[in-house]
């Protein structure tokens, strides 16, 4: 890469992009390798300090690039076979340098939370951590600067082995491990889908880079079908990846790690994966309707099968993991009906306030020894004073009260599904439902930690502190993002221009063309949603200001155990297929496949037994037995050979 | 004579040396009716040295050689064959094939 | 020259080690011998372009028109240099497990490296099945002489099943014999054989099960398990890492290109018995609670893999599975080490009764996961890059029309091979460590070192494929062009 | 010519040594010189030095197939005295007469491999015959040695009475007992002439024990002083096997489409007979005797196939034959015990003599690398050459499969056994080394065949 | 119905009678006796068939020599008696029925051979006389007849070494 050296002087940052993904990297290494040598303040720095470093160089590519020269370099051809030729590519355009700024931003944030966070680890696990966080970084930053699907899926994988290592990061619980390899082998059977979409693509188009894929005359060449399957089979790859219905169980248990990972891989940036992809190849979606509505439906499905369930969590974690799984519903519902800017413009306002919202629970978590059940809880607003206004900040951006950034990102998503041609209304309602559920658990949430009287043990009560600043400092960042996060995006009936976000990803994102509605509908609905939305916080606040500990009965039973999910698919899938498994080899292996080998051996044994009775020991037999023969064999040439 | 007489008379002679082989359990009477075996063959060879001698003027003697050579062999073998039946004999006091059993399987 | 030194260097060190009495000397004169073995397949792959110096014909057994003629070609060069480079690291990995006269043993394994080298290398078919069974007959020694406490009865059946399968291959050898042009046993020969439909029907049988009993293939596999478990675990990595591989390279070399027709015709039967056998054995992988017979049945579904992509007769599934014959050889026989380690220092292979290695092994526990993900195919490992190229294959194949429930079922065994390894590694890894355990110590320099070799390979090839898939490129597309359907229905 | 009159001379030569020689050494010396003389007299036969003038018009035909086979018998039984002739000595108190029957059986060789007269293949196979009686009965006092004998003759006598009307037979539908090409007017043969070929076909089955005219030899095998066995198992069924093919390529060669299939059939019969049965001998002796029969099978191929490659398969097949399983009778006779057990970890005491001794089971089981594979190759090639009944060739395969089984017990219980009660097996250092030749030999002809081919043809 | 005819058929007959008394005859004795006669037989027919030379020659070496030690044989073992106690019925009945078999085969194969038209001549021609064989056997055949030696020497030492007592 000697020509790339040069760069460095040469102001071009588009052509040292690659050394964004590289600081990660090294950092993974240095950590990595040097986790025994290196002093816990040594391994903090170098670990903030490289996505710190990648950050700088992101902000610098995005400038590159809202100055419009975007940018795809070639550096070696990964794989090259006959006619296929897969080269290691980045693309750098508005989409991608979006996301690169989302996930080193929040990324660095919660990489200097994580200092303070973990640093009562041993010096090793915490050098293991960070290099894990890194690498996490890395592959994430790979997924979003590939130029193809096999770079993308590269990353891919990459993030979810990273979610698997840091989800079994304290390996020594065994649960933590399970969680861990659920969650690996979930995305596991999304991976599977994806790389058949990728060789389809190859048998179709022969290419798998973004550019060749939709450029017009290779589009040519796939049939409707085609797309529709490629599209589908790429979805439920991003099912696996950003937890949607079938495949979202493994998300809540991922809960499992440590907070600031929750926050950055399981709330921030993985599993927006999905998104980014389905953004990518926004014009094979467009080509094909079913898939949009397939993706739009299933979206909103998980969206209020999830905000449902989160409506009666008490591990402060499960519900913010809910939330997070219907945000992201929310999210595809988007995609579904073509609104990939608003999409992508929540995935970036929900990166605010989720992380905020995450970190703010981790510094509770930090700050009650590790208590995660919020029924233990209550009354923490005044020890945590930072904690608490972020966290309700963050609370009030994520329900949609204007003029925080969830709700211009929730509304122009809200306004897709109401302008979506067949069931517009259908889809709008049960959204705008969806959201209200979300402002009534989220402020459920706030109420039960902080209001009202103390709930847990005295040693905790008296235990109580606010969080280092190392902690605090991030959760207040976040906090003025949430705030000013959706000013990107302002509708354009509020404000001519306003939609910064729309104009800089049009050259990727062709805007989506829906049924326009008239303004004032729009202004309707928007007053609609959040009159709406008050009500519930009002409702929540009367319900949970001093809560009392009751036992769930009747549906919210239900709601408490997920819908049962979990248990229908343990039921239905997996002890099944265990049990088939052990037929196989308790039986089929042992007695079927084996037992035909050996039969057969045993049956020369039994034939060897038998034949050799054949040898009598008496002349007489011997003699009788060979002129039987001879009989036979003149009967045969003489009287029946012809 | 038809040759075919002298064909069936010795096969005759021949099957009947197998049925003794076949039947007895003396080992010097199934020896003796493999020797009456031999003798149909010789039998068998005269006449067709004759049949051939009809034909062909020089032909005919290779057979009647032929039988004077099996006597020959015949005689050797039988010393040989008395002899082992006879250090049979000394060993089990019996000369019934039956008793061959020791080898078997 | 280069291809004759490849057999004699361990032929001879072999034999020579039969008479060094002396472990000590004995283990390093085998680690020597092999690494010489190693820099000459380095040199003939890397550095060698002259035809004349790779390839060598010499005059043996004139009255059957069969030479001993063998060449290095892209095939070759690549199973040459997985042969070459696996002794090395085997030796090295057991430098501290004991056997007892030693000298035999090694003399033993260099005798099945020679073996295998020749397999790789012959041109003819005499001389590839001489060196078929010359590579299995020290292997059954190895095996029913330093194995497991079943392993007589075990290796037995392993010898007459690969026994019965090769003779059956001669049978079939011989046929082509007597239908080459001018009968001989030289493969150009064979290449040319003018076979009709139905003859080349029941030759493609014979041949293939004497190569599905070897990969192997369900339901010709029972042998393997038993076998995996019961040999020295020196000898298993040479059976599951390279000696397998001679199946495969069996059918790349000596029944698609021979057999065009029927391969054509009944390549679909054998990739569904290949597919059959990867979920069958990964279902039953998942039931193992033995290190080894789980590795075994992940190997069994893996070479599965393989079976479908050289039936899939295109260019990426051949290139994937050339580059994945080095990456699995490679890839178990660190799995191998590993479990050999563990078993030395804690004398089970029981999984249950591992657990919470990790915290007292570090290292080790590190570099297992990451051959284990290389086991697994994750990307930036070199398997995904064969599995890529392979499931591509099958999945673009023009020979079959099941090529997406090809790729969809063998798919699966994607995901059923990451519920076993990660369970694996959560039961022997993770969780905490019981009474077993609780004394482990973690792996010493030179494993450290063997192991870390490994895991550089798998992430050069896993970043860099293209190394490998250079020196195999012009072979495949001289087979394809053999195999080339199209062209074989023109002509008749 | 030389061989035969030599090897009578050497016969009578060894009867009177009896009477004049008193210490064993020496008559054992004699007969190993006379052997060498014989095999050399023989191989300069080959290069045209005869040293007799007689005029055997139509009686016998030296040709270079039966003087190279006879070259190879001869070496064989040079080996078989090296190695085993003390053992010989060991059976009774007639060694010197032991010696005598071994040359006048050889004479018997010499006539069968070159008949040109069935008088004289009569002859041949009598002189054979006779004295094996006596060799097999030679252990007096042995009830089972004695009972093998009565056996061997009684059958011997029996399938001798069948050869004799078969040849009536063929003689009557011929005119002449020469081996020329038979005479068919009209095309195809008439019922006399074959009728006489099948009783010929059966006669010399059962004195290459092939079923289902084998009965007799396990027994007498088993019955028989092991040294003997060793003898007959090999040169003499060997020798056998050449006059049978000479017989069937010379004077039945045009009627092939009448026996082809029976001798297909008998080859199945054989292989499948002597191999199954030998799976589950306890008795390594009594295993070797059913294997002797399932090798039979194997050189039955030759006959099945009738071609040029059959007759050098055949060459290389006696061979290989002849070496390996004297080498193993040699080393069973030194044991103890025969069974199976009697093996047990005969590595760990005797690595050498148990190396070679698995080369040669190796080479008996067709392992390449061995002169024992490369034969039951060219027997495969020359049945597959025919291009008729392949499935004889997929069972032959599938048989040596099997025999792999019975073979490999003994090289499991050589060295992956243990024995608990190890007896030292007395064995001197030229044993070792004989041994040690053998086994090099047998990977020699299994590398380089044409070494041996060659010969026949130069 | 010439005298030959005659003789032939009652020699035959005689032949096959003797023959099979041979093999029904509990004494073994009778069994010798029976099979002298049988050969008495046989001889009779080879001179029918002007074979006087091997006539003689079957009389004196069967009948003569053989059949004698036979008889010595078996009168120094004593079987005279009938001693030779039942083999099993069925395996007896089963022999019978093979051999019988057996000759029908033989009987229906070769009854329309290549040979069945030809005859052999009865008392002519001079082949079987003791001149012309004898010049035959020393001439053409003379290389067997010395191969011969060989057998009844090893006949010889083979007789030595089993039946001499140690």
């Amino acid at each position: 890469m000697g020509r790339f050296g040069g760069a460095l002087i040469m102001q071009n940052a588009l052509q040292i992009a690659w050394l964004i993904p590289l600081f990660p990297l090294l950092g993974f290494l240095i950590n990595g390798l040097g986790r025994k040598q290196l002093s816990k303040p040594m391994i903090g720095v170098i670990g903030s300090g490289v996505i710190l470093a990648s950050f700088v160089m992101s902000i610098w590519v995005f400038m590159q690039v809202k100055g419009g020269n975007t940018h795809v370099a070639e550096y070696f051809d990964f794989i090259k076979v006959g006619t296929l030729k897969i080269p290691f590519a980045f693309q750098l355009d508005q989409l991608s340098s979006l996301f690169l700024l989302i996930i080193t931003g929040v990324g660095f944030l919660i990489h200097v939370y994580s200092v303070a966070y973990m640093h009562e680890e041993k010096t090793e696990h915490y050098g293991r951590y960070f290099s894990y966080l890194n690498l996490f970084v890395f592959s994430m930053l790979l997924l979003v600067m590939g130029a193809n699907y096999v770079i993308l899926f590269i990353g891919w994988e990459g993030v979810g082995l990273c979610s698997y290592l840091l989800i079994g990061y304290w390996f020594k619980n065994n649960e933590y491990n399970k969680a861990a390899n659920k969650a690996f082998i979930m995305n596991r059977i999304g991976d599977l889908a994806f790389l058949i979409a990728i060789f389809w693509l190859i048998a179709k188009v022969g290419s798998v880079s973004f550019d060749t894929v939709f450029s017009t005359e290779s589009i040519g060449k796939l049939s409707a079908t085609d797309i529709t399957v490629i599209t589908i089979l790429l979805f439920i790859g991003a099912t696996g990846k950003s937890a949607q219905i079938p495949l979202y169980t493994w998300l809540p248990d991922a809960m499992a790690g440590p907070t600031p990972v929750s926050a950055l891989i399981h709330a921030a940036t993985m599993v927006t994966a999905g998104i980014y992809m389905i953004a990518r190849s926004n014009i094979l979606y467009s080509m094909s309707h079913v898939t949009m509505n397939i993706v739009a439906i299933v979206g909103l499905a998980t969206a209020l099968l999830a905000a449902t369930i989160a409506l009666k969590q008490n591990d402060i974690k499960k519900v913010l993991a809910y939330s997070t799984v219907s945000q992201l519903g929310f999210m595809f519902l988007a995609l579904g009906t073509g609104a990939y800017v608003a999409a992508v413009f929540h995935v970036m306002t929900h990166a605010f306030f989720k992380a905020l919202l995450f970190l703010g629970s981790g510094s509770v978590i930090h700050a009650m020894g590790g208590e995660q059940d919020i029924r233990n809880m209550g009354g923490l607003s005044k020890k945590l004073k930072t904690t608490y206004w972020t966290f309700l900040i963050g609370c009030i951006a994520i329900a949609g009260i204007p003029p925080l950034s969830g709700f211009f990102s929730k509304d122009a998503i809200l306004l897709s599904a109401f302008e979506h041609k067949e069931i517009g209304i259908v889809l709008y309602g049960i959204a705008l439902f969806t959201a209200l559920l979300t402002a009534f658990y989220m402020f459920r949430l706030l109420f039960i930690t902080f209001s009202g009287k103390f709930r847990g043990t005295h040693d905790q009560e008296h235990h109580l502190h606010e969080s280092p600043p190392a902690m605090t400092i991030p959760l207040i960042i976040l906090a003025a993002l949430s705030i000013v996060g959706g000013f990107v995006g302002v509708p354009e009936v509020l404000m001519h221009g306003g939609d910064r976000i729309g104009e800089f990803l049009s050259p990727v994102i062709k805007p989506h063309e829906g049924a326009h509605v008239s303004h004032s509908t729009e202004y309707a609905l928007m007053a609609l949603s959040t009159g709406l939305v008050l009500v519930m916080i009002i409702a929540a606040w009367f319900k949970f200001r001093n809560y009392q500990r009751t036992d769930a009965t009747g549906l919210g039973k239900v709601l408490e155990n997920k819908w049962y999910v979990d248990e229908f698919y343990e039921k239905s899938i997996v002890s099944p297929l265990n049990k088939f498994a052990g037929i196989l080899n308790s039986l089929i292996e042992k007695y079927v496949i084996d037992g035909v080998v050996n039969g057969v051996g045993r049956a020369v044994n039994y034939g060897s037994r038998q034949l050799r009775l054949l040898q009598s020991g008496q002349v007489g037999s011997y003699v009788l037995l060979m002129v039987l023969s001879i009989l036979v064999v003149f009967v045969l040439q003489f009287f029946l050979r012809k | 004579m038809p040759i075919n007489y002298y064909i069936f008379l010795s096969i005759a002679l021949f099957c009947i040396g197998i049925v003794g082989v076949l039947t007895r359990r003396n080992a010097i009477i199934i020896f003796m009716c493999i020797e009456l075996m031999l003798n149909a063959v010789n039998l068998l060879l005269v006449a067709f040295s004759k049949m051939h001698h009809a034909t062909n003027a020089t032909a005919g003697t290779d057979g009647q050689i032929f039988v004077f050579f099996i006597m020959v062999v015949a005689a050797a073998e039988v010393s040989v064959g008395l002899a082992i039946i006879v250090m049979m004999y000394r060993n089990i006091h019996s000369v019934d094939v039956n008793f061959l059993n020791r080898l078997k399987h | 020259m280069i291809a004759v030194l490849l057999i004699l260097i361990p032929l001879l060190a072999g034999l020579a080690a039969f008479f060094v009495k002396n472990e000590r000397t004995v283990r390093s004169w085998a680690l020597f011998s092999s690494l010489i073995t190693l820099a000459v397949s380095l040199l003939g792959v890397a550095v060698v372009k002259d035809a004349k110096y790779l390839a060598f014909q010499g005059e043996w057994m004139g009255s059957l028109n069969s030479s001993f003629s063998v060449k290095l070609d892209g095939l070759g060069q690549i199973l040459c240099l997985l042969n070459a480079v696996a002794f090395p690291v085997i030796f090295l990995a057991t430098w501290r497990s004991q056997y007892k006269n030693a000298h035999n043993f090694f003399a033993l394994m260099l005798l099945t490296q020679a073996g295998m080298m020749g397999v790789f290398l012959a041109m003819d078919a005499l001389l590839f099945y001489f060196f078929w069974e010359l590579a299995l007959i020290p292997a059954y020694f190895l095996c029913s002489q330093w194995g497991g406490p079943k392993r007589i009865q075990v290796t037995f059946k392993f010898f007459v099943y690969t026994f019965l399968g090769s003779l059956l291959m001669l049978v079939g050898l011989l046929y082509i014999y007597f239908h080459t042009k001018d009968r001989s046993f030289d493969i150009s020969s064979f290449y040319t054989a003018t076979l009709t439909d139905k003859e080349q029907t029941w030759l493609f049988w014979l041949l293939f099960i004497a190569f599905a009993v070897k990969m192997p293939i369900f339901p010709f596999h029972t042998w393997q398990p038993d076998t995996y478990e019961q040999a020295p675990t020196a000898t298993t990595m040479v059976l599951s890492g390279v000696m397998v591989k001679m199946g495969v390279f069996g059918l790349l070399r000596w029944l698609l290109p021979v057999l065009p027709l029927a391969s054509y015709s009944w390549g679909d039967v054998v990739s569904s018995m290949a597919v059959a056998g990867m979920i069958y054995a990964s279902l039953i992988a998942i039931k193992q609670d033995d290190l080894k017979r789980l590795v075994a049945y992940s190997s069994i579904a893996h070479i599965g893999l393989m079976c479908v992509a050289v039936f899939s007769e295109n260019k990426s599934g051949m290139q994937g599975v050339m580059i994945q014959m080095f990456n699995h050889g490679i890839n178990i026989i660190g799995l191998w080490i590993v479990v050999e380690l563990i078993e030395r220092q804690f004398g089970t292979r029981k999984i249950s009764e591992l657990g919470g290695l990790a915290q007292k092994a570090p290292a080790m526990a590190i570099l297992f996961v990451v051959i284990a993900l290389a086991n697994i195919a994750l990307p930036l490992t070199n398997a995904f890059v064969g599995e890529f190229l392979m499931f591509n294959g099958v999945f673009g194949s023009v020979v079959t029309k099941y090529n997406i429930w090809f790729t969809v079922l063998a798919g699966l065994s994607i995901i059923f091979a990451a519920v076993y390894t990660l369970n694996m590694i959560r039961k022997v890894f993770y969780g905490d460590s019981n009474t077993l355990t609780s004394a482990a110590q973690d792996i010493t320099m030179n494993e450290k070192l063997v192991l870390g070799i490994i895991v550089v390979i798998i992430f050069w090839l896993g970043v860099y494929p293209q190394s490998l898939l250079g020196i195999t490129n012009e072979f495949t597309d001289t087979i394809l062009k053999k195999i080339d359907v199209t062209i074989l229905f023109k002509k008749n | 010519m030389n061989a035969l009159i030599i090897s009578a001379v050497l016969g009578v030569i060894m009867m009177f040594s009896g009477i004049l020689l008193k210490q064993k050494n020496a008559v054992r010396n004699i007969a190993t010189a006379g052997m060498g003389v014989l095999l050399v007299v023989n191989i300069l036969e080959m290069y045209g030095m005869s040293f007799f003038r007689i005029n055997t018009e139509g009686m016998m035909h030296f040709d270079r197939f039966s003087l190279l086979f006879n070259s190879i018998i001869f070496f064989s039984t040079f080996l078989y005295f090296i190695l085993s002739a003390r053992d010989i000595e060991k059976t009774g108190s007639y060694y010197a007469e032991y010696f005598a029957l071994i040359f006048f059986i050889l004479c018997g060789v010499v006539l069968a491999t070159s008949f040109e007269s069935l008088l004289i293949l009569f002859l041949g196979i009598e002189i054979i015959s006779i004295p094996l009686y006596i060799l097999t009965g030679s252990d007096k006092k042995n009830l089972k040695s004695n009972e093998a004998s009565l056996k061997y003759f009684l059958l011997g006598a029996f399938s001798t009475g069948l050869m004799l009307m078969g040849i009536a037979l063929v003689y009557g539908a011929t005119g002449t007992f020469s081996t020329g090409p038979v005479a068919m007017p009209d095309g195809k043969p008439g019922v006399l002439l074959i009728a006489g070929m099948m009783l010929l076909l059966f006669s010399m089955s059962f004195k290459v024990s092939a079923a289902p005219f084998h009965f007799w030899t396990p027994d007498v095998y088993d019955g028989a002083p092991t040294v003997f066995t060793s003898f007959m198992a090999t040169i003499i069924k060997a020798a056998v096997f050449i006059a049978f093919i000479r017989l069937f390529y010379e004077l039945f060669g045009s009627m092939q489409p009448q026996w082809q299939i029976w001798i297909a059939l008998i080859t199945a019969g054989t292989l499948f007979v002597g191999n199954i049965t030998a799976v589950f001998q306890q008795s390594v002796k009594r295993m070797l005797a059913y294997s002797s029969i399932a090798q039979a099978g194997f050189m039955l191929l030759s006959i099945f196939a009738m071609n040029a490659d059959a007759k050098e398969g055949l060459l290389l097949y006696a061979a290989a034959y002849c070496m390996a399983t004297i080498g193993i009778f040699a080393v069973l006779i030194k044991m103890s015990d025969y069974t199976f057990d009697g093996f047990n970890g005969l590595a760990k005491r005797q690595p050498l003599v148990a190396g070679t001794t698995a080369i040669f089971l190796l080479s008996l089981a067709g392992i390449p690398l061995t002169a024992g594979f490369i034969s039951k190759f060219y027997m495969l090639k020359a049945a597959l050459a025919t291009g008729r009944h392949l499935w004889l060739v997929i069972f032959a395969v599938l048989m040596a499969a099997v025999s792999v089984y019975y073979y490999f017990r003994v090289i499991q219980a050589m060295y992956f056994k243990e024995n608990h009660e190890p007896k030292v097996i007395p064995v001197s250092k030229t044993f070792k080394w004989i041994l040690a030749i053998l086994a090099a030999l047998i990977i020699l002809l299994g590398i380089f065949p044409d070494l041996l081919l060659n010969w026949f043809y130069f | 119905m010439n005298v030959t005819q005659i003789l032939f058929w009652f020699l035959s007959v005689l032949a096959l009678f003797s023959a099979l008394m041979v093999v029904t005859s509990k004494n073994p004795v009778h069994s010798v006796l029976w099979l002298i006669a049988a050969f008495f037989a046989i001889s009779g027919h080879y001179i029918l068939l002007n074979a006087q030379f091997l006539a003689i020659v079957n009389i004196i070496v069967y009948a003569g020599a053989i059949m004698v030690l036979f008889l010595f044989v078996i009168m120094l073992m004593n079987l005279n008696k009938s001693t030779e106690p039942q083999k099993n019925k069925w395996l007896r009945l089963a022999g019978a029925v093979a051999g019988g078999c057996l000759l029908l085969v033989f009987v229906a194969a070769l009854k329309d051979s290549e040979v069945n038209m030809r005859s052999a001549e009865v008392n002519t021609g001079d082949i079987g006389l003791i001149k012309n064989l004898g010049k035959e056997l020393f001439s053409t055949y003379v290389v067997p007849f010395e191969i011969s030696s060989i057998l009844f020497l090893s006949a010889m030492v083979g007789a030595v070494v089993i039946g001499k007592k140690e």
